[in-house]
């Protein structure tokens, strides 16, 4: 094990990946970060740093920065991965997929349908999302909810830099179109990541990340850490809380949450996305319709509010789900009847 | 004209099949037995064929939502194509994807496309694959984007022609201006007075421009245009002015059409009677060899219809599959 | 009252406006239909006949045909409606929101929260939605479940002719951005519409079209008609339906929802998106919150599976959703225990 | 310089209001007490005010992330904005927008825009909004779409200059060519070779190009801009070579600069400097004129940030308001 940041799980995955099969290639606005400047190709390295040192070592054949044109980019990675390459792909912000949404939901994900199950289309799309750095409206949001609803997409939202390390690699081997989705407010976190250098996570494989029993807690990527700072408080009241790490919303393990659902028959389902059309409520109709019998209380969502998302510091920290809101919600389920 | 009898021979046998397919389609739909929506590429042969003769399997092009001429140009099963217009769970695409959404990535076909304006980014992406993987002992391979007059209106055409610029993508964009976005005319919908190739030209690539409706001028245009991009010299445009001879989709009144100008254009800018003049007159190949071709042609849609009404229907389970590879 | 089709309806609607306020202007492509050819401007008058006339009456500055360009398209409807326009704009197909999605939910939608609430916003974006003409992947989709989840806009979904006249003209006044949901299949069905020239139905009420008390049936757009045969047919049997249809997902009439499933203990949501983080899940997991105690039943999604809309004719009518489907949910639900 | 001696005194305390401005921004953010992402405008104040002077509150514009400069220039109020930037309820958009969203609707300034390449399409929204009102007595109310270098890739723009065209929209597209796109080189990211008004003139419209860091060239450039879109000539582009003092974002560590490079322009391209050279050397302003202005704006400035840091705090319950007018 070594213990690394999460964004460095992700540039080393890549690395590694890109290291052992030549087909791998990535794109995206600066991700080499200094083409075409006297400071030369590699100054930047991504925005994220999470693609620094590529291009130095792979090349301009397999690191292709690019114009501001994220529809080109990503029907370029769409290109690539027909034409037998793997396009690990940036979206400098989640938000991006509002100029350049078509690619990703009526090409890359309809491809190996519309054309009869005779093509692979093996892209990953990595973007940042999510809110927590007063960047406002438009360099804020969550989109797992809209790409989730995209029958053709598989969508992982890793937690941890282990959990990035293992699914990461899964989605650059996995031969269908793969959103990658990485919380801004995780990429300094840090944590051990296994060294095994096939460490692969399987999709459609939530994580239990508490076990407790007297209630469900189902979140993924930043908010994971969150409910677990829940049950952490609530098990010194002797109240034991399951707290579910999704890790991919599509496929959705649907078994582990309503597993733990019929144990304890209450939910709460915490999400960063609006509350309309979301995932909390996907969930929830999920558990009312496969666990209704197992009910103890009504499914909860924790959701922002139906607002766009504002700058201003107290604004943005009262319209985010918070520890002490999914506190509430827990205490509330708990309390229902 | 420097080519092969047998090279001409088949050059009139792939327009030919085109011509017969659409026409042949374009009575069938009044039946009701085909559904959705489909559009015919009669007219617009030469440009298909002139571009495809060029090209090998290793060579990628990306379509348009009037697919049908690029996907039998490069290559496509006619039975199988019949099939997926019909929706036969034998077509090409298992009936899943109809006539806009026709590939056959083997082929080098990577899609018909019903988004307008979506193939050129894709087509970039084929092209940095070309790149990455190197020129071959035939220099690069090449993709192409077929794209419309209306299309070249798409912000995504020209991001593409811009990135493809920008990465010296051996990419070329074929534009094939029919004159009309559906019942718009090119000359109001494009700003720069219906020129094209000027316009792809200011983005930095070399760019040419030659009457699609003869099949000569396009193939020589395109000899050109390969060589500069196999060459490695980047990204091209042409454009070629060409005529659809139906309407937008069948189905289309076509009030929008001057008076006898589909008349005019079937009499004087028909790709193959053009074709068949011009080798009879030099001498290259008599009436009676582009006779029996299109018998042969005639035979073999008509059989390929048959197969098609014959072929196996999709049920109900075929819904779910072909989503994913695994899930 | 008069009959009329429900395309008709859109088109006299718009007329309407446009002659009773000099703001209204039309912009989309092929709103005019023969501009720059032989045949004249208006040889087409747009592709569903739902601006057939507006240019000879009402000229070039206030209807304006467009180049392919969505995304100019619905940029330009947000700087008309800032600059004191009431632009109604078409997208000729909803599944073109893939290639204008940013102008939607990033700038029209975000504007008012984003400006302190200084500023209006009153663009009505029209487009045609649904599947059921073979049309396959890329032009057949339902994006309700998409645009409902984005806070700033409002979403209307009429079922009849009257409705369009009602909420169109509500649409075309409001002061707040609006998206105007025509399915394709309702275009060519006719019915009675009032004759009053300020006929508006408000926003956020739904309408309870069969009032049975047994079970609660949700739905909007062409599939209201379904769920109203299945209604009809139960009722047969002795048993009642309450059919709703929403209008609007946009505001949501959570009242009328829930007032009945208080009643009926029963729901079964039907809709045409497909299932994950749809507008189904959406209302199941409102109705699993809210009307907890009252279900006597899970509550039922009635939707088409995770999968692309396929092209053939066997295929696509195994996709959607029909009366047949929706009278097993239904039976499935009054089965329950 | 036909420009009146209080036309002079008003470009240059607009031009130095905006460099204090963000020179002091510069210093707030390091405290971090400004929340978010702002990008400085320093170094490019001559485009924004010698375009701006010619406008009044009915002609529109529509900014970038980097705007601040150009709602200065608009009118947008000094206290408004930088109460804004410290996300105080009394902000100009209260909070809720920060810098990369600021707007005033009434001022004809229609936001900032986070989303490179957003603006150009609105503006012609603005300009189509103009053409169905007609010319008043100084002709067309025009719209500016100010774009980067970086923006002119992006689809949106293209598409954008295009249906200006195509509508004949009085609309003026102001490229800020700055040479960097975050932190990737124009001569990288435009295909053209940086060559910008030529690709936005292969649209079908007049373009010019200019010095951005000279006021006077900007403003006269402008003035033959602003004849022929108001005298109903349709759109026009522009490209202005300027310069970025800071990084794109606060906290950029801007390796990909040149050696030198920042210390360069700053003694060589400072559109301050050279105007106060200029104006002195021709006897049109002294220097205490100039002194005496650079007092009041920092008196200006700096009674802006005490306001702004005493400002209220909005509170949780304003998250709620005014996403709809009514609901
Ligand atoms: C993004 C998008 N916008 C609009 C349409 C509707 N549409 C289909 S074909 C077409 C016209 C295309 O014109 P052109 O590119 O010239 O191709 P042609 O039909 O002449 O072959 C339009 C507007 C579409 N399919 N996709
Ligand atoms: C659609 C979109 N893509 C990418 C970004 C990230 N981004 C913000 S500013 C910027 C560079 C813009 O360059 P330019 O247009 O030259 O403006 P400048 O920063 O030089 O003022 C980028 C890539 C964005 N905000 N929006
Ligand atoms: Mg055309
Ligand atoms: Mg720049």
């Amino acid at each position: 094990m070594t213990k690394m940041m999460y964004r460095d799980a992700v540039l080393s995955t890549i690395m590694e990946e890109m290291a052992r099969d030549p087909d791998v290639v990535v794109l995206g606005e600066d991700v080499v970060g200094g083409m075409g400047t006297a400071g030369g190709p590699e100054a930047i390295g991504g925005i994220w740093s999470t693609s620094t040192g590529l291009y130095d070592r792979f090349g301009p054949g397999r690191v292709i920065d690019t114009p501001i044109s994220e529809s080109a980019i990503m029907g370029a990675a769409a290109g690539l991965a027909l034409s037998g390459k793997r396009p690990v792909a940036e979206l400098m912000f989640a938000d991006f997929i509002g100029v350049s949404l078509d690619q990703l939901w009526n090409q890359i994900a309809k491809f190996r349908y519309m054309f009869g199950g005779k093509t692979r289309c093996p892209a990953v799309i990595r973007m940042a999302y999510g809110a927590g750095f007063n960047a406002a409206a438009q360099h804020s949001q969550s989109v797992h909810q809209i790409l989730t609803g995209m029958p053709g997409l598989k969508v992982v939202m890793p937690s941890t830099p282990a959990d990035v390390k293992g699914l990461l690699r899964t989605a650059i081997r996995d031969d269908d179109p793969v959103i990658f989705l990485e919380h801004k407010a995780l990429y300094a976190t840090s944590g051990e990541v296994p060294d095994d250098p096939d460490f692969m996570i399987p999709f459609g494989h939530a994580r239990l990340s508490r076990a407790g029993g007297d209630v469900t807690l189902v979140s993924s990527g930043l908010l994971l850490g969150m409910c677990e700072a829940v049950a952490d408080r609530l098990a010194a009241e002797g109240i034991g809380c399951d707290v579910i790490d999704l890790r991919t919303t599509s496929p959705l393990d649907e078994e582990t949450i309503l597993d733990s659902v019929e144990v304890t028959g209450r939910v709460v389902v915490v999400d960063e996305a609006p509350p309309r059309c979301g995932l909390a409520a996907d969930l929830c109709a999920l558990v009312a319709e496969m666990a209704f019998s197992s009910l103890k209380a009504p499914p909860q969502q924790v959701t922002p509010p139906h607002t766009p998302i504002p700058f201003a510091r107290e604004l943005e920290s009262a319209y985010l789900p918070s520890v002490d809101k999914i506190e509430a919600a827990v205490r509330r389920v708990l309390a229902w009847r | 004209m420097q080519l092969s009898r047998e090279a001409l021979l088949n050059a009139y046998r792939a327009m030919k099949t085109i011509r017969e397919f659409e026409e042949r389609l374009h009575v069938e739909i009044q039946t009701g037995e085909i559904a959705g929506f489909t559009h015919l590429y009669c007219g617009q042969e030469a440009v298909a064929v002139g571009v495809c003769e060029h090209l090998g399997t290793q060579d990628r092009i990306v379509s348009t939502h009037r697919g049908h001429g690029h996907c039998l140009a490069k290559g496509c099963d006619v039975d199988g194509m019949m099939k997926e217009i019909w929706g036969s769970r034998e077509g090409l695409c298992k009936g899943k994807g109809g006539s806009m959404h026709i590939a056959d990535i083997d082929k080098g076909m990577l899609g018909a496309n019903g988004i307008v304006g979506a193939g050129a980014p894709i087509a970039v992406g084929a092209a940095l694959a070309s790149r990455a993987d190197g020129p071959g002992p035939d220099g690069m391979k090449v993709a192409i984007a077929f794209s419309g007059d209306g299309a070249c209106n798409q912000g995504t055409t020209f991001e593409a022609m811009n990135l493809a610029v920008v990465t010296q993508a051996p990419c070329i964009f074929v534009f094939e201006n029919n004159h009309y976005s559906e019942h718009t005319g090119v000359s109001y919908a494009v700003g720069t007075n219906r020129d094209i190739a000027s316009r792809a030209e200011a983005f930095g690539m070399k760019a040419w421009r030659a009457d699609g409706t003869d099949f000569f001028a396009v193939h020589e245009t395109m000899r050109e245009v390969l060589d500069h991009v196999r060459g490695g010299g980047g990204p091209a445009a042409v454009e070629f002015d060409t005529e659809r001879f139906f309407g937008h989709f069948e189905g289309d009144p076509q009030r929008y059409r001057g008076p006898g100008e589909i008349e005019r254009i079937r009499a004087e800018r028909d790709c193959l009677t053009r074709f068949r003049n011009a080798v009879t007159a030099a001498g290259l190949l008599d009436h009676g060899d582009i006779d029996a071709l299109d018998a042969q042609v005639l035979g073999t849609i008509e059989a390929a219809v048959a197969a098609a009404r014959a072929a196996p229907r999709p049920t109900a389970d075929d819904v779910l599959a072909d989503v994913y590879i695994s899930y």
